[in-house]
């Protein structure tokens, strides 16, 4: 039976140093809440596995809980490079396991299919040539095709639009790889913006994002997205994106930053008691106009 | 008057465009090129995003490339997965516009280090779905500013592969557009200066190119901006001067 | 450019004798109208692929357009064996070759993605037997896996609830297993209950099931799936499918529904004028009702 | 009076589903059984078909396995291919029913062919996901009425594997419920008698049984169908007396 937990509760239960996590969402359904309170929850020596690091991981990184980074995109979108990340690499102080966006994904879809590796094609590349994409030859002809390794997370962290109360997750707009980062995982700790009563959702048939038996723990979690977006709920906080640019190329700043937006609250409520209530209202209204 | 080099080669980029192509852009410039053309001559333009986000009509410049705006207006949203395996691999993207920090002759770009990668100068973002792209878009039009540290001898890291030594492979690259002109790639898989703007010569390009450039027998000239272009550069948020 | 053609136009330019053909749809969204064009035709030799034969190809053997067969599970859904595919087999008249569900579908899955072979587990049995799973060596570990080799259709053939103007093809329901079909084959034709003009289908964007640059040509066939199903539209005629097992029992009987129902008729009204129109009121209200 | 074999049958099998399991079904036989114990004793009973629907609330029997009444009633449909290497080649489908053809000691099953594959006597359906469901479902249950034919000593085809020789693997065949007993499988995975229905002795189940059976030392008896278990039987469509 899916467990309805706290954030703090299921990151407290399900997530250990040295853990290899995958919190997932591309650009759409970022899940720092969770995020957030592996922070503040002190985790150590953590593999963090994201396509697109973004802010969450950049954070993260600064905050120290991380020792290897498994990623193919470590820009800030549409701003520019990550910061921390930047100097973490700069200074020898981040492994790194380097993918391109196909790769990444494919090895999710061989841990979501249970299969030791995943076919595709490539090219030989400065990538390929640090790690190589090894060759299998088809025993269906001449051809040769490039595979990757699958990518199992210890456990995937989603966050969704809202859960029914058996557990079934449901989400709308752009997935990305969430599908199979999740379906990767040993564990899925999904957060919600709300959980509906009743069977209301079963008619949502084509937006369930998960059922019920592969979600570990559901915690409710408004907001939980932010400065990510749920589509037609929020919308993407873009200034807060910039702002990360300015606050993240300090160290000072940035340790600031964190305690006083992570380690200063004790959860997400206290989070957004800290942003101005006008601004979350325009990310609001800016989604449903928009949806 | 100084010149407005963003909207230039977003210009520039443009006409490379085909109406009825699918292109795989990324924000900024080539989102810019997508949508001029989308806008000036190629209506039927598919847009694509490596999100998973096909034949968008944005309604704005978007912000990243899994805006929500983008989402709104699609045709489709698929997995990723389904986006680099169903439409990328088999060969149904006909055009990547690329950005990168450096490219060398051979067509071949870095968006990942500056320096080494162990001890790098400067970490950049990384392929992303750049080397996917490169690989397999029928044909990829490359656009970055042009400068000697651009354009060297030697890329510090290749991340997309470019026209392996001597051979013009079936895709990959076709164009390069920079700030100074427009580039081909020869039968053999070299780079060409193909054209320039106006009052920029083969010259002030060779200055700033870090190997010995071949240059078109025939080289042209880019033709200035028409007032179309220029209206879609200046509705799309470029700055747009004649 | 997609081209908008009749049935009959669709099938005269694009499937020619010996071709390998897919007619998509898993017991939802079956081309029967494409099927018995195919038949009308008089098409020879072809390979005819598809996980669940069903009636509309126990009646494409029957009329002995094919050499072929490509298929996981030949029964009469719910209703028991086909008996034009037995009598074919049992005869020696028709070549198989087996999957099984998963392996059929992977096999489109390495089609869709232009790789030589697609990886799954598989276990010894007598199929494997007859026609051997080659195993593959992971790279990374002492694992290794099956592998299948991929399908690609000459021609896809697929039925759908609608299209837009530029050939965008839309469905609602079970889609089995008609994306990969699709995605798998050279060309894809596709016929649809109706032709939206306008920018209305833009919104039902979960709800594409391919874009207009992977659609070689749009047909428009009301019941173009009948006596399958159109989900919401119209139900299964479960009546015709017994009945089927009825007269396909009898070679004479059999041809003389070939002749009736397809060779008599130039064309998919000219089917549905032999229906009564009972019938059809209560497929459809069926399948309002319950939607 | 004579008995409702297909009823007891189904109602045995309900019996081996446990609450909260994902229960992979085909039509028929194994529909009524998963409904049966979803109504009597195993109300959050996942009901998953291979035609992709997951946890359907059937309200009248399937007429196939992509009947529209299931769709409609499901919490989603997947793509099949999803099905099988998301859902069921990693092990999140705890029992597979099946039916068959022909059965053998090792819990192989025929489904394919009475007689030999290229000259077949009868030519049966084929695998379809019963292969792919006896090799990766956590277990299977196996559901036929039991007669010589069905259980021979040497199956004219293996359509879906049982147990290898003196081995039982860690998923694969857990039961066979015919109308006349259940079988289950011993630690070196081959079927023995477990229990019959009331009035049915051993040697009546040998006298249709291809092999020498092993028959449990404390072979059982199967309870008689409770109340529950005849309402359930009965307002889903099967016989369901007494």
């Amino acid at each position: 039976m899916t467990a309805f937990l706290t954030v703090q509760e299921a990151v407290s239960r399900y997530v250990g140093d040295g853990d290899a996590i995958y919190l997932a969402g591309f650009t759409h359904l970022i899940p720092f809440a969770f995020g957030h309170e592996i922070i503040r929850q002190r985790r150590r020596h953590l593999t963090l596995c994201r396509a697109t690091p973004d802010l969450v991981y950049d954070q993260m990184i600064a905050a120290g809980v991380a020792d290897t980074l498994v990623f193919s995109y470590a820009g800030n979108p549409g701003v520019g490079l990550l910061q921390a990340f930047r100097r973490a690499v700069e200074h020898g102080e981040l492994a790194l396991e380097e993918y391109t966006h196909f790769e990444l994904v494919a090895r999710l879809a061989a841990g979501a299919a249970d299969l030791p590796f995943w076919p595709l094609r490539s090219l030989d590349s400065d990538l390929s040539a640090r790690r190589p994409r090894p060759r299998v030859k088809s025993p269906f002809g001449p051809e040769e095709v490039a595979v990757v390794p699958a990518l199992r997370p210890d456990v995937t962290l989603v966050h969704a639009h809202c859960a029914d109360e058996m557990g079934n997750i449901y989400a709308w707009g752009l997935l990305g790889e969430v599908r199979e980062a999740a379906l990767a995982a040993r564990r899925v700790l999904v957060s919600v913006e709300e959980v509906r009563p009743g069977d209301g959702l079963r008619a949502e048939r084509d937006h369930l994002l998960l059922p019920a038996f592969r979600v570990e723990s559901v915690s409710v979690a408004p907001w939980g997205a932010h400065p990510s977006y749920v589509h037609g709920v929020y919308d993407r906080d873009t200034a807060a994106y910039t702002e990360w640019d300015r606050i993240s190329r300090d160290a000072g700043a940035t340790s600031e930053w964190l305690d006083a937006f992570v380690h200063g609250v004790p959860d997400r409520a206290g989070y957004l008691s800290l942003l101005q209530p006008e601004r979350l209202r325009a990310l609001k209204e800016a989604a449903e106009h928009g949806a | 008057m100084e010149r407005d080099r963003r909207g230039e080669m977003a210009i520039a980029a443009a006409r490379l465009l085909r109406d009825g192509e699918r292109v795989l852009v990324g924000v900024g410039l080539p989102n810019l090129a997508a949508n001029i053309a989308r806008r000036v001559h190629a209506p039927n333009l598919v847009l694509v995003y490596e999100s998973g986000v096909i034949d968008a009509r944005p309604t704005r410049p978007p912000l990243s490339i899994g805006d929500p705006d983008l989402v709104r207006t699609s045709l489709a949203v698929v997995p990723i997965l389904d986006l680099f395996s169903q439409y990328l691999q088999p060969g149904w993207i006909d055009v990547g516009l690329l950005g990168g920090a450096q490219v060398d002759r051979r067509g071949n770009l870095n968006s990942t280090v500056i320096g080494s990668y162990d001890h790098p100068t400067v970490r950049l973002a990384g392929s992303g779905g750049a080397a996917d792209i490169a690989s397999f878009a029928k044909r990829t039009v490359v656009l970055l500013p042009q400068s000697l540290e651009r354009f060297p001898a030697r890329i510090d890291f290749v991340t997309s592969p470019g026209h392996p030594l001597g051979l013009r492979r079936e895709r990959g690259p076709d164009a390069v557009v920079t700030d100074l002109g427009v580039f081909d790639f020869d039968a053999d898989g070299e780079m060409r200066l193909a054209a320039t703007y106006e009052g920029v010569s083969a010259e002030d390009v060779q200055v700033r190119c870090g190997w010995r450039l071949r240059v078109a027998r025939d080289l042209g000239v880019v033709p200035s901006p028409t007032p179309a272009e220029l209206d879609a550069l200046r509705s799309l948020g470029g700055q747009g001067r004649a």
